[in-house]
C-alpha cells in the first residue's frame, strides 16, 4: 500500500516539475516518491544482509553528489546525459544480475525461460538491449556536447547496420534464454546481446548533431524509463513497472514537446546529419547571451514592484503600441508601479514614440523623459526595452570612440534586471554592437515586438 | 485473469498515465523536467536492492552492487543537479 | 408638380446654401421642379452650370413668389418673407426665439414655416437634423481653428530639444459640436476636459478618452429631448467655480454649451480669460446666443489680454462646400416626409413635421414661441 | 567671461530668437555673460523684462561689436556682418549655399562661424539638431495649416445626414518634417500617402501607419550621413510619373523633399496641380531652396486654378514661441561644445565641432562650400 | 488483450469528448468502447444461454433510443438525470444478483464474505449503497428539473440523518455479509442496506436548488462510475475497475469545474438551501434568450466564411476598439471576410465609430456605410454587434408605434447567425426592447464589450 | 503480491489516469460530458452480462436481468442523447 504513496508522489512530482512556478516542490516530491520507494522495498526484502546495499547506495550517492557539486553551470546538458547512461545502464545490470543470480549460478535444468518464466525472460532482454543502447548512446551524447566528438559522421547504409545489429542482438538473448539449456552458452548468448546493443547506442546517435542532443537525451531517457519498466517485468515488481512507465511515457511526450519547440521531427532529428556543433553561434560579434520566453519573463514580472518600459523604433516598427499597453495595464492591475521612460532620440523622428504611444493611449502620465527618470532605474526591479537599441547602449558612456559617445542614454543597466525585446542581435541606426544585452542581468526576448508583447500580455492576465 | 495479464494492464495504464500528465511545457523548463524525469528513470534502484541481499559476493550480486551504484548516482546526482537548475529560477516556491 | 426654390443667402458672413446637384438631382427625380436663383452656391464652390447639370433652372430672386416650396440656410430676412407669396412652404433655420418679429411676419403672410432647428431629437429624425451635421462641423473646426491660432503644439513631444508639454484643451458643453470637439483634439493629442450638466454625457465624454470636469453636488440636469436644462445663477456660480482652475491651464477653451432656444449659459467670465495663459485662445461656438464668455463679440476676433476670443457660430460657413452637402440633404431628407409626388402635404400627426412646425396656416404653430410673443418665458 | 549677444532677426517674416530666458538663464549659470538686443524676443512673445529676469542685459544693436559669442537665427544680413569684431564666433543658420557672399564676407571678417545646418547628423549631435527641431515643427505646422485651409473634412464620417470621405494627403519626402507630417495627418484621420527615395524611410513610413509609393525600380538612394541623393532627370521623370495619380486625388500635398546644400527636387509639375481637385493645398516646405513645386512663390500663398500653394519655410515664424524654445535649446547644446567656464574654445578636433565649422581664421573651412566658391560644383 | 483496446477506446473517447472541437467523435469512441467491452464479455462467457442477455439487451436498447427521440431539447439534463439513475441502481442490481447466485441460492456454509472472499464482500456493499443512492438521487434531481418537486425544503439537523443513515446501511449490509450465516437473514439485512442507501440518495439532493441540479447530476454520475468500479471489484472484473474508476475520477473533475464555473464550491452546494429554481429568470421583458461563452463563439467563427462587425454605442463606452480590431484581425488571418457595418447613428455623435474605430486603426476599407452593406447580410455567415442596440431594433421596422419607427436599421437578422456583445438586456438610447436578442439564431455573448472581445480574440490566435 | 492488491494498483492508476484525462472544459460542453461519462458509467452492463447466462430464472437472473436492461438504457440513451445535443455545435467534426 506504501507503494501507492510513492507512484502518488511521482504522479504530483513530475506534474509540478512542469509548471515554472512549482518545478522546484515538484522535483522535492519526485525524490521523496523515489526515496520512499527505496524504503518500501528495504522493508519488503526483510532482515538481509545489508553490506552491500548500504555500501552501493553510500558509494553511489557521493558519486552523484561530487559530481554535481564539481559541476560548471554550463555543463548541465552533459551532465544529465552522463547520468542518464547510467541509469541505463543500472537497468541492464540488474537484468544480467537476475539472469546470472537465476540462471547461471544456479545451474538448474532447462532453458532460462523455464527457470524465470517467459515474460520474465522477455522482459530481460529488452531491458538488457534498451539499458545498454541507453548508456553506450549517453554517452556519445555527452562527448558531442563537450565538443569531443564532432559533426555529423555518416554511417553507411545506418538504417541496416540498425536493424542487423537489433536482430542480431534479440536473436542472440532470444536463443540464450529461451533455447540454450546450457548455461555457459546462454551467458555469451547474453554478452553478444549485450555487445549488440551498445553497438546500437553508439550508431543511433553518433550521426546526430551536437545541437539535437537535448532532444537525443529526452529520447534515451524514456528509454531508459521503459528498461526500468521491463526490469520491473523481470523481478515481476509493479512499482517498478509503474514508474518506468510512467517516466518512459512522460518522457516520449517531452521529447516530442522538444521536437515542436525545436521546430524539428523527432525522424527528422533521428535521421541526423543535422544540427552542427552544440556551441554553434549565429551571432560571433556577442559573448554568452541569456535569452528566455514569454511565460519565464512573465514570471519575473509577476514577482517586480516597480517597472520601467524603453520603447524604441522597433516598438514601431513592429506598430507593438497597443500590445506594449495591454502589458503595462496587465502589470498595473498587480498593483506594479509602471512607467514608460522616453529617451529624446528614440525612435526616428523627434517625438516617434509619443506619436505611437498616443495611438494605443497610453495616458501621459505614464509617459517620463530620460532626465526625469534616469535615477530612478537604479531602484527598479524590471526594465522592459522594446525594440530600442542605441539609446540604451552603454558605448555611449564607457567607449569614447564610439559613434555615439557623449550621447546621454537611459541607464537601464541600473535597474535589477533588464529585458530586451528584439528580433536578433543586430545593431540599430548606429550600426553598432550592444554590451547591454551581454549584462549578466540583461535576458534578451527575441521575437517581433508585438508577438512578444501579445504573449506577456497574455501571460500576465 | 494471469498475474501477466494484470501486469500488463498496469502497464498500459501507466503509460496512458504518462502521456496524459505531460501536457505543455515552458521551453526552460525542457532541460530540468527531462533531468528529473531522469532521476526517475533511476527508479531501477530498487530493482537493484532486491538483488544484492546476500553476503557471499557472486558474479550476480557484483554485477547487482553495479547496477546499484550506478542507479543510486542517476538518482541522486540526477535530483541534485534538477534543483541546482532550479534554484536559478528564483520563482516563489 | 411644386416648385422648389433655392434662395441665395444674403446673411452678412453666411457662404452655404441649401441645396446642391446632389440634392437637386433627387428632388428632380422625385417630380420637384428646382429652380435656384441666380448664384446661390458660388460662395460654396457650386456654380450656376451644376445646378444646372442637375436638371435645376436658374432664375433671379423674383421666382421665389411663385414657390411652393422655398429652402434657405440662415433665418429668412425681411425682404425674403416680402417675396413670399402666401402658402408657401419655407424650410430653413430660423433661430425663433431671437428673430421673433420675422416669425410675426410668416405668420402673418400665411406662410408654412418648417423650422429646422425644432426638429425633434429622435432618432428617425437624425438624418434631418441639420442641427447636428452643422454642430458636428464646427466642433471639428472649433480645434482646426484653435491649432492654427495657437503658438504650441497639441501633442507631447519628448525631442532632444526637450519636452513640449501637450496643449490642455478645455471643453464646455458636450452635445454634438462638443463632442466632435473632445473627439478631434484627442485625436491631436491634446489634453482634454469636458463639463456638462447632463449626466449621459459623463460616459459619452469617457467614450472618447477625455476626462469630465465634475461640478459638486450637481444632480443631473437632463431636460425634455435629450437637451439640458437652463440653470440657476447660484448653479452657474458653483459650475463656474469648478472650472476655474481648468481654463486657467488651458490653451484653448472651446464653449459649445446651448439651451434651446434660451440664451447661452455664461461659463466664461472675463476674471477666468484672463487667468489663461498668454497666448490662449476661446473660441465660443454659442456666440450666436450670445456666447458662453462674457468677452465674445460675435462680430470680430477679439484679444483681450493675450487672449483671443474667437465667434464660432459662423464656422459652417468656413467650410461652405462640406457644410452645404450635409445642410442639403437634410433638408431633402426633411421633404421627403413632406412632399408626395411633388406636391407638399402638412401631417401634424407625424412627430416630426409636427415637431418642427413653426408657423402654417397664418398662426404660430409652437407653443413656446407663441409663448414668447404674448409676452410670458418659456 | 565672454560676451553673448542675442541678436534681433531682422530678415521678412522672421520671428524667431536665437535665445530664450531659459537658455539665458543656463549660460549666465555657466558664467557667460548675456546681452540681448533690445526687441529681441518682441515677436515671439518674450519681453525684455523676461530676458532681464533670467539674468540679460539688455542694449541696442552696437553691443554685438562687443561680442565674443552671437547668436540668430536667421543667416546673416550684411548689416549683420558689418557689425561683428574679427574674431567673434557667430552661431546661426547661414544657409550658406544660398549666401555664398555672406560666407566670403565672413571669412574675410575673420568671423568664426558655427552653421546649424551643417552640424552633422550624428546621435549624439541631436541636441544641438536645429534642422530637425525646425522641420519637426514645420511637419506639424503643415497638416494644421492645410486643414484650416481646406473645405473638407479630415476624417472619414458616416453620419446621418451621409457619408463624408475622408481627406487624401500626400506626403513627399519622409525626412523629419515629411514623417510629422504624416503622423499628424494621420492622427487627424487623413488617407496619407508618402514618398521617399530613401530605403529606411519605407519602414518608417510603414511604422506610422500611413502607405508608401513606389517608384518602379528605384535603387536606395540614401546619401551620405543619412541624407537623399540629388537624382538624375530620368529618375524623376519616373518618380513623378508613379506620383501622378495619387497627387491627383489628393486633397493635400505636402512636399518636404530636400538636398542638402542643394536645389530641392522638382516633384510636382504645373500639370499634376491642376489635376487636383478644385479646393485642395499644396504646402512646399522646401520653398526656400526652391519648392518642390514649380508654382511655389516664397514670398506669398497663390491660387492656381482652385488650387493653393502655400510657401511652408517660414512655418516656425507661425509658431515663434515654441519654435524659439527648440531653436534656443540647440544653440545652448552646441555652444557648451564650445564655450569652457565662458571662454570660447574651437575644437576642430571635435566631429561636431568640425562639421558644422564653416568659416574660421579667415578661411572657409567647409569643403563643400569652398568648393562651390571655387566654380565647382558639389 | 481487447480489453485494453477497449480502456483506450474509453481514455481517448473521454479526452475527446472534453474538446469543442472534437467532441462528437469523442462520444463516438466512447459508445465503441463500449461496444467492444460487451463483446468481449461475451466472448468471455462463451456459450452459454443467451436468452436473457438477448432480451435484456434488446429491452433497454428499445427503451433508451424511444426515451432519447422523444425528449425535447430542453428536456437533455432531466433525461441524462434519469440514465444516470438507471446506470446507478443497474450496479446495485447487480451486486444483488451475485448476492442471490452465490449467497442466497447457492446457500452454501458460513458468511457471504467467506463463500465470496473478504474484498468482494465489501466492495458488494459498497457498489449496492453507491448504486442505490444514486438512482434515488438522480430521481430526485429530475424531479426537481422538471419542477415536480421545488424549493429546497430544510431537513433538520441532515449530517446527523445523512450520518445514521449511512452508518446504518453500512453496519445491516455488513453484518448480512460478514457475520451472518443464515442467506435469509443476510438477504433481509441486505434489503436494510438498500433502503438506507435509497434513503441516503433523497436525503442529498431534497435540500438542493433546482438551479444546482447539474452539478448533483455530474456528482451522482461520478458517484455510478465509482459503484461500477466497486461491481468490478465484486466480480474481480479488471475492465469494469478501469472503466468505472476512470468515469468516476473524471466525473469528479467535471464536478469541480461546474462549480468553478458557477462560482461556487462542491461543499456550498452540497449543503443547499442555494439555487432556487432551474427556471428563473431575471429579464421578465424577455422569452428564453440564447446565450454563450466566447469559446462557442470562436468556434461558429472560425468556420464562418464571411462575418460582419457591428458596432455600436457600447464599443465606444467599453473603449473596445483596439479588442474588436483585433479579433477581426484574427479572423481575417484564417482567411474570413471581416466588413465593419457603421450605422449613421450608432454612438452618440455623428461619426463617433469612426472617430473610435480610427484610434484602433481600423482600416478605413473593412468600413461600410449602411446603404452599401445591408444587403449583404443576407449572404453573411455571422454577424457581430458589439454594444449597439437602436441601430439594430427590428423594431424600427416592424412596429409602427415604436419611437425608432421609420429609422432604417442594419438588417442583421438576415445573417445565417447573429452574435450580440453586450452586458445585459437593458435597452440603448431609445430606452425599448429589442427583439433581435430574441430571435432563434440570435446568441448573446453578456459581458464588457472589451473583456468579451479580448476573450474572443484570444480564443481565435 | 496478491491478485486484490494488484486490482487496488489498476484502480489508483485508473484514478490518477480519470483525474489527468480532463483539464479543462469549456461550459458548453459541461453537460454533454457529463452525458457521455453518465452513459460510459453504465459499464457495468458487462457485470450484469456475466450474471445472466443461465436458461433458469431465479431472483438472482431476474436481477441481472433488470441489471442488464437499466444499464442498457443507460448506456444506449446516454450515447444517443449525448450525440443530439452535440449535433446541435455544428464544428467541423
Ligand atoms: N528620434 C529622431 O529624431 C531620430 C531621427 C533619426 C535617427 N535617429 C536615431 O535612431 C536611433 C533611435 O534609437 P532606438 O533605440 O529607438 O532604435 P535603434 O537603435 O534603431 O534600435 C531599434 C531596434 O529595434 C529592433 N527592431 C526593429 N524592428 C523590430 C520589431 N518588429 N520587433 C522588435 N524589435 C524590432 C531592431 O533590432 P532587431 O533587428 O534585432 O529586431 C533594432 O535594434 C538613435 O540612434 C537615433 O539617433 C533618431
Ligand atoms: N450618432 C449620433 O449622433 C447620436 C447622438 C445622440 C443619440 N443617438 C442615439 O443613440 C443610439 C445609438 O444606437 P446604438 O445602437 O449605437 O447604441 P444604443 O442603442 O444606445 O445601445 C448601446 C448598447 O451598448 C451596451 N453597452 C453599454 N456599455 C457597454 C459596455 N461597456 N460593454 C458592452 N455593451 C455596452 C448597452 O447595453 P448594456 O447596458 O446591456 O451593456 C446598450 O444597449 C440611437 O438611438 C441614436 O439615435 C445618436
Ligand atoms: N437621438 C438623436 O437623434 C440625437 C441627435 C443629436 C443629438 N442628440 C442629443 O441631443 C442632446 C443635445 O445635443 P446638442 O449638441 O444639440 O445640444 P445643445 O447644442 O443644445 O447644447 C450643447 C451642450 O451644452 C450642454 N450644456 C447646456 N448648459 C450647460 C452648462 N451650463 N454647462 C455645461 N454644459 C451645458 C448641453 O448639455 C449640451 O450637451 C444631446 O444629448 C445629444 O446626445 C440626440
Ligand atoms: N541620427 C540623427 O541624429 C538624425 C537626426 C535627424 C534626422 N536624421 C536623419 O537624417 C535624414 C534626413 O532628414 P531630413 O529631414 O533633414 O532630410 P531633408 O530635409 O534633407 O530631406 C527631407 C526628405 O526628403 C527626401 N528626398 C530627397 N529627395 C527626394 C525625392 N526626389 N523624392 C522624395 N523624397 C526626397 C529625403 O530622403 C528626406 O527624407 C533622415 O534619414 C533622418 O532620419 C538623423
Amino acid at each position: 500500500m506504501l507503494a501507492l504513496g510513492s507512484i502518488a508522489l511521482f504522479v504530483f512530482g513530475l506534474k509540478r516539475l512542469s509548471r515554472v512556478r512549482t518545478a522546484r516542490t515538484g522535483n522535492g516530491l519526485l525524490a521523496a516518491g523515489m526515496l520512499l520507494a527505496v524504503v518500501i522495498t528495504l522493508l519488503e526484502v526483510g532482515r538481509v544482509d545489508y553490506r552491500w546495499i548500504v555500501s552501493g547506495l553510500a558509494i553511489g550517492g557521493s558519486i552523484g553528489w561530487l559530481i554535481v557539486v564539481r559541476a560548471k553551470a554550463t555543463q548541465m546538458p552533459e551532465i544529465v546525459a552522463r547520468f542518464n547512461g547510467f541509469g541505463g545502464a543500472a537497468s541492464a545490470l540488474v537484468a544480467l544480475s537476475l539472469f546470472w543470480s537465476e540462471v547461471v549460478e544456479r545451474a538448474g535444468d532447462g532453458t532460462a525461460a523455464e527457470t524465470l518464466g517467459a515474460t520474465a525472460a522477455a522482459t530481460l532482454i529488452a531491458s538488457v538491449l534498451i539499458g545498454a543502447a541507453t548508456l553506450s548512446g549517453s554517452i556519445m551524447a555527452e562527448l558531442k556536447l563537450r565538443g569531443t566528438v564532432e559533426g555529423t559522421p555518416r554511417i553507411p547504409v545506418r538504417a541496416v547496420v540498425m536493424l542487423v545489429l537489433l536482430v542480431s542482438g534479440a536473436a542472440a538473448g532470444s536463443i540464450g534464454l529461451f533455447a540454450s539449456e546450457d548455461p555457459a552458452t546462454a551467458s555469451l548468448l547474453v554478452v553478444g546481446l549485450l555487445v549488440a546493443s551498445v553497438l546500437v547506442g553508439v550508431v543511433l546517435v553518433l550521426p546526430i548533431g551536437g545541437a539535437d542532443m537535448p532532444v537525443v537525451i529526452s529520447l534515451l531517457n524514456s528509454f531508459s524509463g521503459l528498461a526500468a519498466a521491463a526490469t520491473g517485468f523481470a523481478l515481476s515488481n509493479h512499482l517498478l513497472i509503474i514508474a518506468g512507465t510512467i517516466v518512459g511515457a512522460a518522457g516520449l511526450i517531452l521529447t516530442q514537446i522538444m521536437c515542436v519547440a525545436m521546430n524539428r521531427s523527432l525522424l527528422n532529428v533521428l535521421i541526423g546529419g543535422f544540427g552542427g556543433s552544440a556551441s554553434d553561434s549565429d551571432q560571433s560579434d556577442y559573448g554568452p547571451i541569456m535569452s528566455a520566453d514569454a511565460e519565464s519573463a512573465a514570471m519575473v514580472l509577476e514577482a517586480a514592484q516597480s517597472v520601467i518600459i524603453v520603447p524604441g523604433y522597433g516598438l514601431a516598427a513592429a506598430r507593438a503600441q497597443n500590445a506594449a499597453h495591454d502589458v503595462a495595464r496587465a502589470l498595473i492591475a498587480r498593483g506594479v508601479t509602471v512607467r514608460f521612460a522616453i529617451h529624446p532620440v528614440a525612435g526616428r523622428m523627434p517625438g516617434h514614440m509619443n506619436v505611437v504611444l498616443a495611438e494605443a493611449e497610453v495616458p501621459y502620465e505614464l509617459l517620463h523623459e530620460m532626465s526625469e527618470i534616469n535615477q530612478d532605474f537604479a531602484h527598479t526591479d524590471v526594465v522592459i526595452v522594446i525594440g530600442a537599441n542605441d539609446v540604451v547602449n552603454p558605448a555611449a558612456r564607457d567607449e569614447p570612440d564610439s559613434p555615439i559617445a557623449g550621447m546621454p542614454i537611459l541607464d537601464v543597466e541600473q535597474a535589477r534586471r533588464v529585458f530586451v525585446i528584439k528580433r536578433s542581435l543586430s545593431p540599430g541606426y548606429a550600426g553598432i554592437k550592444n554590451a547591454l544585452f551581454e549584462r549578466e542581468h540583461t535576458v534578451m526576448l527575441f521575437g517581433d515586438a508585438k508577438e512578444v508583447l501579445d504573449d506577456l500580455a497574455s501571460q500576465l492576465s | 485473469m494471469g498475474p501477466a495479464l494484470v501486469s500488463v494492464y498496469v502497464f498500459v495504464l501507466a503509460a496512458f498515465l504518462g502521456f496524459e500528465l505531460i501536457n505543455k511545457v515552458p521551453p526552460m523548463l525542457h532541460t530540468p523536467l527531462m533531468s528529473g524525469a531522469n532521476a526517475m528513470s533511476g527508479v531501477t534502484v530498487i530493482g537493484a536492492l532486491t538483488l544484492v541481499i546476500v553476503a557471499a559476493p557472486s558474479t550476480s550480486v557484483l554485477l547487482g552492487t553495479g547496477a546499484l551504484i550506478l542507479a543510486t548516482i542517476n538518482v541522486v546526482g540526477g535530483f541534485l543537479v534538477t534543483d541546482k537548475m532550479l534554484s536559478n529560477f528564483g520563482g516563489r516556491k | 408638380m411644386a416648385r422648389l426654390v433655392v434662395v441665395r443667402e444674403t446673411a452678412a458672413g453666411e457662404r452655404r446654401v441649401a441645396a446642391t446637384p446632389e440634392t437637386v438631382r433627387k428632388f428632380v427625380e422625385a417630380n420637384v421642379d428646382v429652380t435656384v436663383v441666380d448664384g446661390a452656391g458660388a460662395a460654396a464652390g457650386i456654380d450656376n452650370a451644376q445646378f444646372v447639370d442637375a436638371g435645376a433652372q436658374i432664375a433671379d430672386d423674383r421666382a421665389i413668389s411663385d414657390a411652393a416650396v422655398v429652402v434657405s440656410v440662415a433665418p429668412p430676412s425681411a425682404e425674403l418673407v416680402a417675396l413670399l407669396a402666401p402658402g408657401t412652404l419655407l424650410v430653413s433655420f430660423t433661430a425663433p426665439h431671437r428673430n421673433l418679429d420675422t416669425v410675426q411676419a410668416l405668420a402673418a403672410a400665411n406662410i408654412t414655416t418648417l423650422s429646422m432647428e425644432l426638429i425633434p431629437r429622435i432618432s428617425r429624425a437624425q438624418s434631418m437634423d441639420a442641427l447636428s451635421s452643422q454642430a458636428n462641423l464646427s466642433g471639428y473646426r472649433s480645434v482646426i481653428v484653435a491649432a492654427y491660432q495657437l503658438d504650441k503644439y497639441f501633442p507631447l513631444f519628448m525631442t532632444a530639444a526637450g519636452t513640449i508639454r501637450p496643449a490642455t484643451v478645455v471643453v464646455l458643453g458636450a452635445g454634438v459640436a462638443g463632442l466632435q470637439a473632445v473627439a478631434t483634439a484627442k485625436r491631436l493629442g491634446a489634453i482634454v476636459k469636458v463639463s456638462d450638466i447632463r449626466e449621459a454625457a459623463k460616459q459619452e465624454v469617457a467614450s472618447l478618452g477625455a476626462t469630465f470636469i465634475d461640478v459638486p453636488d450637481a444632480e443631473d440636469l437632463t431636460g425634455e429631448g435629450g437637451y439640458a436644462q437652463e440653470v440657476d445663477d447660484d448653479f452657474l456660480e458653483r459650475q463656474r467655480a469648478a472650472l476655474t482652475d481648468a481654463v486657467a491651464s488651458a490653451h484653448a477653451v472651446i464653449t459649445t454649451a446651448q439651451i434651446p432656444l434660451r440664451p447661452a449659459p455664461e461659463l466664461l467670465t472675463q476674471a477666468m480669460v484672463e487667468a489663461m495663459p498668454a497666448g490662449g485662445v476661446v473660441i465660443d461656438l454659442a456666440a450666436a446666443d450670445g456666447g458662453n464668455c462674457v468677452l465674445t463679440d460675435t462680430e470680430r476676433v477679439i484679444d483681450h489680454e493675450g487672449v483671443r476670443i474667437v465667434p464660432g457660430h459662423d464656422f459652417p460657413s468656413h467650410m461652405p462646400a462640406e457644410a452645404s452637402a450635409l445642410y442639403a440633404r437634410n433638408i431633402h431628407a426633411l421633404l421627403s416626409q413632406v412632399l408626395d409626388n411633388g406636391d407638399v402635404t402638412i401631417d401634424t400627426t407625424d412627430e416630426v413635421v409636427a415637431g418642427s412646425l413653426l408657423t402654417h396656416d397664418g398662426g404660430i404653430v409652437n407653443e413656446r414661441i407663441a409663448a414668447m410673443l404674448t409676452g410670458g418665458g418659456v
